[in-house]
């Protein structure tokens, strides 16, 4: 399953981009976006801590994904 | 409609904010307007630039104001949250609550920055001299 | 100075408070707006009038405001009250406080208002379709 | 001793004034002012409270009184 990645903040740096195409081999949760990425992408395992949102809300590891969800990577905030 | 949370890409307007949340009935105003500092941990900020996930930010900012409104008796509620680039001085956040009275304004307010600094896809980056950085991403 | 405590016969300029706190140094704001309520304890009031004892009022206002500068690292304060008539919806006082972190902004400006109530010598009497009212004059 | 009384909020209305002359008899304490006042305006024991204030501060029952003193009756505030 081939997934579009929103990127933010520091993760854009990361990425090189403010999105990136991602082929998720094995299951299709949250956990393994987060492990495909980390592989790709070291740097994200530097952060503070990172979260991932699926349509806008904050998603938990075991939260299936599909084709369609708008996907984001979320690095630590820092509003206000 | 006793909400209203806004990104803008250009100056805030803090007067106008607080004119939005007065009303005839509310007798305590709390207001808290966060500003870029020149400096941070002794050394000097040129700007700041501030980036927004803006569907999410808008949709977490929605949550935090409903549970404003289920925990405190207050009136009215008003975030606006500034992106792009900050010069030093320039207003990045105004909150305003109204209520009947003071001690729900001002719990409310509190509330209000102090999730937002937690929850809401807002990031911050410092500019320096010498080179910029994300706030809060590395521990 | 870091301390502005004024008393005002005309509208007060919420604005300019916050223009006067404001400061590079400074990252967080509160400001604590009190405005005239249209009723009290379900009566409609018509009309509010303050009066002051002024030179004792600024006295104690400045006795809060070394309070709050010995106790937190705020940076500016300011409080302004209205004497005279005032119509529903005017503003009876401004407090606003600049700090460099929010927390301390928040809690003096929580504390000069507490205070000002229980010691600051103004006195509101509120004006009703039948009558008058000198607040808390009474058990 | 004769002194001069300023009197705000609901005092005016009860001393029918913004200001006072007494005739202090006996000491020249602030609790003899407030029982002479007391007893000449039996409306001031029906506030919940007052307080005295010499020389713009707030001044306890035994501070003593001069007659240049700026003295003040400072019923229950309700500022802000």
């Amino acid at each position: 399953m081939k997934v579009n990645v929103l990127a933010f903040g520091i993760a854009k740096d990361i990425f090189g981009g403010s999105s990136i195409a991602v082929e998720l081999t094995g299951d299709d949760t949250t956990a393994n976006l987060k492990s495909t990425l980390e592989t790709a992408y070291p740097r994200l395992k530097q952060l503070a801590s990172y979260m991932v949102a699926v349509n806008n809300e904050y998603a938990n590891d075991t939260l299936p994904l599909s084709e369609r969800d708008e996907i984001a990577i979320i690095p630590p905030v820092s509003g206000g | 409609m006793n909400t209203q949370i806004e990104l803008h890409t250009e100056a805030l307007n803090v007067q106008a904010c607080i004119d939005w949340v007065m009303s005839p009935e509310s007798g305590g105003i709390d207001v808290f307007i966060g500003t870029v500092r020149n400096a941070t941990q002794g050394k000097t900020v040129q700007r700041l630039e501030f980036e927004a996930y803006e569907p999410m930010a808008i949709s977490e900012l929605n949550k935090i104001t409903q549970q404003v409104f289920a925990q405190w008796p207050v009136q009215k509620v008003l975030v606006h949250h500034r992106t792009g680039v900050l010069q030093i001085g320039e207003v990045a956040v105004v909150i305003a609550v109204s209520a009947a009275h003071r001690a729900a304004a001002f719990e409310a307010c509190r509330y209000i920055i102090d999730t937002l600094k937690q929850t809401v896809p807002i990031w911050k980056k410092e500019v320096f001299d010498d080179g910029e950085v994300w706030v809060a991403a590395h521990p």
